[in-house]
């Protein structure tokens, strides 16, 4: 795989290159920084830590069309997924967490949805140099340049871009691009080292996972969900803004007489989340919600396979309303072992 | 569990109604694209039998199970078709009509427009019809016995006619005596019968018919139930005196201390009586009453040295330590019959009532002219000076009636007459006076009214086109002052004595009866009837009627019209045994209700209470609906947060698919 | 909007007055536009104030709610709530852009045939210069 | 305040035997985190803290604590919780009083005058969070902030709230235990937030929400931290009949939003919390404080203040505002 350089100065072409595929990348709106789709003369907004929201979506919409259908009809009518797109200034966790819900959607069942939008999307990471306040992905096996997940990793040296490809998508993003693009050095080689290097050391936070996942089962009935629990809202703004969490909820939607049956983004918080038609929960509080989402992500899925689910990207800490922070509880998890 | 819907569409031509401007075989063929739709017919008349006979057919062959009607509008047919869908088996709320002809054919000209239209409410109604569900009218036993609140000439004749009809009747009444207004009157209009005379016996009869339970001196306090089943509360006011004891004899009230000293309220206060009293003469029961306010051992604790009355009273039946009484019962359907309040002629301060002695109101003349009245008959008044008898007498009509600025709009239907029957009472007593009526119009609308109005015109009473502005003192007489608009000149007449025509108002305590069971006033006041025209005796509560002047002015004669008309109408659950409760009435979902009331404090009837529920383990508050009292009118369901009470055929799951079917049609 | 550009209208009727009014109307032979399609209900009361919201979301560029005048409800005080209901959601519409003229309520009794007519022609002006509602449409999006 | 008195009162309202458990506040994981704090003893109450970033309308916990289904013939438990409310909050309180939400006996309300709260963001924003826990508190004229050690004077116009700067009830009108005096109240500032959405013509309204509702994750932080949001089952999740689809786009966050506001009008005492917990930072307390106004304007009504209120929306008055009538 090659690894190229991409001067600043030609950024504005090597995206307009881009945006003849469908191009997402961060931009600002609305005074915030999310996943968007990229318009002809419209620039990424790469100086900032990450978004709010994960760009999970583009690989599992927050709501997804399964098909369509009449009231009292017989026939069915699939959509059509063949656009590729580009995720551009994807974070290493961000990707990472795209590898771990690969697992889940591939795992029983191949969800066709999933895996066809998957096939369709190149991700274009960037290296973190200025990781957030709540970061902590090398806890969770993840760091501020890793690879997994993307087709390419952009780090910013400066006054370039180091590109390197992971996989051939990103080799033939290279391919198509190569004549905005540069041959690299050593030299560059090492300052993203030191760059990389740089950003580790200013993770501030850290938990270490040992223990955990083989640990939780035994602290079912321990106190500390009580404590950890009690402010919950219930809302869903830390599994939604997660990038790992991948819990849907399929609807038949109807109006008038036409209906089609969606998907949409659920989350283990929610009060309905495993309510039975019978009206027995067997998570009935938000006790019983937040075990079941730490221990999701830290026991089931390892189980399962084999990775925690959660890249560590802090979203959850930083936009919890009432301060519930996922590193404190496995602090609690890992006192109470 | 329900079956698939299966939907068949009748498109009626309605002659050529519809058909004229509605394409109804594009219609039909639409219609049968529809979700569910498995039938889909044309037909000239579908209220006829042989359109009935249709729909039963494919019911039954076809197996449908919800009907759509599209023809006139459902206040027209409804009821047929629901009646024909249930004798074929379906239930009656498996129907839902469009309305094709009253707000389409009828008001749209071109054919195109119309047939849309006629596509889309169909459509609307496939939507709704597919998810109603089927009811069940209720029946539930009805308490065989009846409430009648006031016991006047309305109260005393319903209670009369439901006794008579074999029912269990409770008459209760606040004062001591049956008899009410009329037994205050000295003649009536137009026949000049006695007043007192015809009274009586009805009087009688009500204390001693074996089906009427008497609760003089009584007041209900509370009611609760719906109709069929009304649970009542009576308070029987402390008479002082033992009802069983006391003979009647009246010598206790001869010697009371504050003897003659008490306006006495019969006589409008002209006349005087004891503490211990009968209020008049003929009263029902003729059981003596002591007045608290008054009397000196109850008011004060001392009275001389021992009570008097009970000194005297050889039946003993003199019980200070009386208590008021709580009688508890059960009825199914109540008459409020509690009549009306003179209007008060202080509120026209320009008559001088307060100020003149010798202006006094119709009311007061009753009484005077009365022969059991205060003077005995004798027409005497005094001018502030002494007592005469007078030789110029003036009646002033429509006082406190026709007159916004006393907020009294309406007409009083009875002063024309009475002041008429005054005067030529007046005139047969004092056949020399000089009798004027100043009038504004003079409604003589009664059988044999504008025949005796022209027999008094002819006893030489002057009637004067105009409402006397202002009367006043001068020197012993009073001055009217008056326009005649007929001639338009000014009149100021010289006068002995003013007889100011009052109108009648409702009741000043009418709203705690209100209250009690949930009425409403209309515009002018009294209690507010169903329907102006077409339910003159109901009320909003169903199995409460209202009988008398509590609804509206009101003469005698039609006074008892209508408290026949409302002892009818309640001898009809009554004779039924059963009343039958509408099916479409709201229903909460206690497992989501959150218990804040709105529905509570929004439902005019009352048919929604709290109620506690164990919720696995926990007591919850939940709005609960008395399906008797629901009328189906959805005011609580628009204001539930939870949508927890949704009115049955009209759900939001219902109503929403409806409003989806109009949208999506372009 | 339809294909001819005409605007798409639910109105509300409560049974007693102005779905009432709006049969003596056809009885009366009043002719008026057919944008508006009726949904009757018992009283005004029952019209849940999110019903319009629903209605311009699924297809309707107007609104209209009709009952009995004040004081002449058939149950004695549903069109007061009504009326306050719906004032405040109309402030809300307002203040999130739906243009004012997309929802109407009126008085109509049952023997106000004319005026139903005019309340019918006014609403579908009214809807019709507000023009099509598209923006606000459920399927707009993913469908 | 004095933290020493309110930890002292707090001891001894948890000591109570009737009580089962005191809500208040005290600092969170890092930076200027406050979190919610259950207390149930006097050692918890030692972490107690009022401090100007005790933005957070505690009195949702009310109704939002399960009551989970008992073993047969267990009895639940009927003691009473201890709140802490600011002025903003006690009218949570009392407007759940007016709905039933809570008995009046079931809680022991202790009320904390409010001198006006921190906006967390504009605080972030001037003087970014670190890591350690910092800490705020108010002086005669602003707040001092003090941040790794290191102390910042900050005016009160500066960092205050915008509830704050519009609020007119900063004394908790409702209170069993009041800890210090009743503040001044200061003269309620213009809200230039629904200020600017109003003086927009129609269209750019629709456009303004438009953007704004185009954000929403449907996350139902909004509701679910509204204290008057208590419904067991919300229409909004309901499914037969489907009053919002589930489907996350703009329509559907349009209708959840109007439906949302709409049945918070007249209920809704202005504590902001739902536009302080959206992650998309969507200005709901525009959409909210709009409606307060109207029905304050318009209907003489503001809710919150009396227990004995008929409630707003179950309520009319029969010379309520009828000029939209045709």
């Amino acid at each position: 795989m090659s690894a190229m350089l991409l001067n600043k100065e030609k950024w504005p072409d090597f995206v307009g290159k881009l945006t003849g595929k469908q191009l997402w990348a961060p931009q600002i709106k609305d005074e915030q920084l999310r996943f968007a789709p990229v318009a002809e003369g419209e620039e990424p907004a790469l100086d900032y830590k990450n978004t709010r929201v994960p760009p999970k979506n583009v690989v599992f919409p927050q709501t997804e069309t399964l098909f369509r259908f009449q009231v009292d009809g017989e026939e069915v009518d699939e959509p059509k997924l063949d656009e590729e797109v580009v995720l551009l200034g994807v974070r290493p966790c961000d990707a990472r967490s795209m590898v771990i819900v690969d697992k889940l959607f591939s795992w029983d069942y191949d969800d066709p949805y999933y895996a066809r939008r998957r096939e369709l999307v190149t991700m274009v990471g960037l290296a973190c140099s200025e990781p957030g306040l709540n970061c902590f992905c090398p806890s969770v096996g993840g760091g501020p340049a890793s690879t997994e997940g993307l087709d390419l990793l952009m780090v910013d040296l400066g006054e370039n871009y180091l590109l390197e490809a992971i996989t051939e998508k990103g080799e033939a993003l290279i391919n198509e691009t190569k004549e905005l693009l540069e041959e690299t050095r050593d030299a560059n080689l090492e300052q993203k080292e030191k760059v990389i290097n740089e950003a580790a050391q200013k993770i501030k936070r850290s938990i270490d996972p040992e223990g955990i996942p083989v640990g939780l089962p035994g602290l079912w009935e321990d106190s500390l969900w009580q404590r950890v629990s009690a402010s919950c809202l219930g809302c869903g703004t830390c599994t939604f803004l997660c990038p790992t969490c991948h819990c849907f909820d399929i609807q038949d939607e109807t109006e008038g007489f036409e209906s089609r049956r969606c998907r949409t983004w659920d989350s283990c918080m929610f009060e309905e989340y495993t309510l039975h038609t019978s009206g027995h929960n067997p998570r009935p509080s938000r006790l019983e919600r937040t075990r079941n989402r730490i221990n999701h992500k830290y026991n089931y899925y390892v189980d399962k396979f084999d990775v925690i689910a959660c890249v560590g990207c802090g979203r959850c800490i930083n936009l919890c309303p009432v301060n519930i922070d996922i590193v404190e509880i496995l602090k609690q998890v890992k006192e109470a072992l | 569990m329900t079956d698939k819907p299966k939907v068949g569409v009748y498109i009626c031509h309605c002659g050529i109604n519809i058909s004229s401007t509605v394409d109804v075989e594009a219609v039909e063929e639409f219609a049968l694209k529809l979700p569910s739709v498995k039938v889909a017919r044309t037909y000239s008349y579908m209220c006829s039998d042989p359109g009935q006979a249709l729909i039963k057919e494919d019911i039954k062959e076809q197996g449908l199970n919800r009907i759509v009607v599209a023809s006139c509008s459902p206040r027209m047919h409804e009821p047929t078709f629901r009646k024909a869908i249930q004798e074929a088996g379906l239930n009656p709320y498996f129907l839902e009509m469009a309305n094709i002809r009253e707000q389409c054919s009828w008001v749209h000209e071109e054919t195109e427009e119309a047939t849309a239209k006629a596509k889309k409410l169909i459509t609307a109604s496939v939507a709704k019809v597919r998810l109603l569900e089927a009811l069940e009218a209720k029946e539930v036993d009805a308490e065989p016995a009846a409430l009648v609140i006031g016991a006047g000439i309305a109260g005393i004749q319903a209670a009369l006619d439901i006794a008579d009809a074999g029912f269990k009747t409770y008459l209760v009444e606040k004062t001591p005596s049956v008899g009410g207004r009329m037994a205050q009157l000295d003649k009536t209009f137009p026949t000049l019968d006695c007043s007192a005379c015809i009274l009586t016996p009805k009087m009688v009869d009500c204390a001693s018919h074996p089906n009427i339970e008497l609760l003089s001196y009584s007041e209900v306090e509370e009611i609760g139930g719906y109709i069929g089943n009304f649970d009542v509360k009576v308070r029987k006011k402390a008479r002082y005196v033992d009802f069983d004891k006391c003979t009647g004899c009246g010598e206790c009230a001869a010697e009371c201390r504050v003897a003659n000293r008490i306006p006495n309220e019969f006589d409008q206060g002209m006349g005087k009586r004891s503490a211990i009293y009968l209020p008049f003469p003929q009263a029902v029961p003729a059981k003596y009453t002591i007045d608290p306010e008054n009397c000196l051992y109850l008011s004060k604790g001392k009275c001389g040295k021992s009570p008097k009355c009970q000194d005297v009273c050889g039946a003993e039946a003199i019980n200070f330590e009386q208590e008021d009484e709580i009688v508890e019962f059960k009825v199914g359907a109540i008459i409020v019959a509690t009549g009306f309040d003179p209007f008060d002629a202080s509120r026209k301060p320009e008559y001088g009532y307060d100020d003149y002695p010798n202006v006094i109101t119709g009311m007061e003349m009753e009484r005077l002219v009365s022969a059991s009245g205060p003077t005995g008959g004798k027409v005497m008044i005094s001018n502030g000076e002494e007592e005469i008898e007078p030789k110029e007498i003036a009646f002033i009509k429509c006082v406190g009636s026709r007159d916004e600025s006393v907020g009294n709009e309406y007409c009083s239907r009875v002063c024309c007459m009475y002041t008429a029957k005054q005067a030529h009472l007046i005139r047969d007593k004092l056949p020399d006076a000089n009798i004027r009526i100043y009038y504004m119009d003079v409604r003589a609308f009664g059988k044999g009214y504008e025949e005796f109005y022209d027999r008094v015109r002819r006893e030489n009473v002057r009637y004067i086109r105009g409402n006397p502005s202002e009367i006043f003192k001068r020197g012993n007489k009073l001055v009217v002052k008056a326009e005649n608009t007929l001639t338009s000149t000014p009149v100021e007449d010289e006068v002995d004595m003013v007889v100011l025509g009052v109108g009648l108002e409702p009741r000043a305590e009418m709203r705690k009866v209100m209250d009690l069971l949930r009425l409403s006033q209309s515009p002018d006041k009294f209690f507010l009837e169903a329907h102006p025209k077409l339910r003159p005796v109901d009320t909003a509560t169903d199995g409460v009627f209202l009988a008398g002047c509590c609804q509206g002015p009101k003469d005698i004669p039609d006074t008892v019209a209508q408290a026949k008309g409302a002892a009818s109408s309640a001898l009809i659950p009554l004779a039924r045994g059963k009343v039958t409760i509408d099916a479409q009435v709201a229903e909460v979902n206690e497992a989501t209700c959150r218990g804040c009331g709105f529905c509570v404090e929004i439902c005019p009837y009352t048919a929604i209470e709290m109620t506690t529920v164990n919720r696995f383990g926990h007591e919850v508050e939940v709005a609960r609906v008395n399906e008797a009292l629901c009328k189906g009118c959805g005011s609580c369901s628009a204001a539930c947060l939870s949508d927890s009470i949704q009115p049955k055929s009209f759900r939001d799951r219902q109503i929403l698919p409806q409003i989806a079917a109009l949208g999506v049609l372009k | 909007m339809s294909a001819n550009n005409e605007p798409n209208i639910v109105a509300f009727l409560c049974n007693w007055c102005s779905y009432a009014g709006a049969d003596l109307a056809g009885t009366s032979r009043v002719h008026y536009p057919s944008n508006v399609q009726v949904i009757r209900v018992m009283c005004t009361g029952r019209v849940n104030p999110l019903y319009v919201m629903n209605a311009l979301q699924q297809g309707a560029d107007g609104v209209l709610v009709s009952g009995c005048h004040p004081g002449d409800c058939h149950y004695m005080e549903g069109n007061y709530y009504a009326r306050r209901r719906l004032g405040m959601l109309k402030d809300l519409m307002e203040f999130v852009g739906v243009d004012p003229r997309r929802f109407h309520m009126s008085w109509v009794s049952a023997s106000e045939g004319h005026k139903w007519k005019e309340v019918v022609e006014k609403t579908v002006e009214d809807a019709r210069e507000a023009g099509s509602f598209e923006g606000f449409r459920r399927r707009q999006i993913d469908w | 305040m004095d933290l020493e008195k309110l930890r002292e009162t707090a001891a001894e309202v948890v000591a109570r035997e009737d009580v089962k458990y005191l809500i208040g506040w005290k600092n969170g994981s890092y930076g200027y985190r406050v979190a919610p704090a259950f207390i149930e003893d006097a050692e918890g109450a030692a972490e107690l803290i009022f401090s100007p970033l005790c933005i957070s309308n505690l009195s949702t916990y009310l109704t939002l604590v399960e009551k989970l289904p008992l073993p047969r013939g267990q009895e639940p438990d009927t003691r009473k919780i201890a709140l802490m409310v600011k002025g903003c909050d006690s009218r949570a309180v009392t407007q759940l009083l007016v709905e039933k939400g809570i008995e009046r006996d079931g809680v022991v309300v202790i009320g904390c005058p409010c001198p006006g709260m921190i906006d967390y963001d504009l605080l972030a924003e001037k003087y970014p969070e670190t890591e350690g826990l910092s800490e705020v508190k108010w002086t005669d004229d602003g707040f001092l902030v003090i941040r790794d050690g290191e102390e910042t004077n900050v005016t009160r116009d500066e960092l205050l709230a915008e509830k704050c700067r519009l609020c007119r009830y900063p004394n908790p009108l409702i209170s069993d235990i009041m800890l210090g005096e009743p503040v001044e109240t200061w003269e309620p500032a213009e809200d230039k937030g629904v200020e600017e959405v109003d003086k927009k013509d129609v269209n750019g309204r629709w456009a303004y929400w438009e953007e704004q509702f185009s954000n929403c994750i449907r996350c139902y932080s909004c509701r679910n931290v509204c204290p008057l949001c208590y419904c067991q089952d919300c229409i909004l999740d309901r499914l037969n009949p489907t009053w919002v689809n589930r489907a996350v786009n703009f329509s559907e966050n349009t209708a959840f939003n109007i439906a949302r506001a709409f049945h918070l009008a007249g209920r809704c005492i202005e504590c902001g919390e739902c536009e302080r917990v959206c992650p998309a930072n969507i200005p709901l307390g525009r959409l909210n404080r709009k409606m307060a106004r109207e029905v304050r304007d318009k209907y003489g009504f503001e809710p919150g203040l009396d227990p004995e209120a008929e409630p707003f929306q179950a309520s009319y008055k029969p010379d309520d505002p009828e000029d939209f009538i045709l």
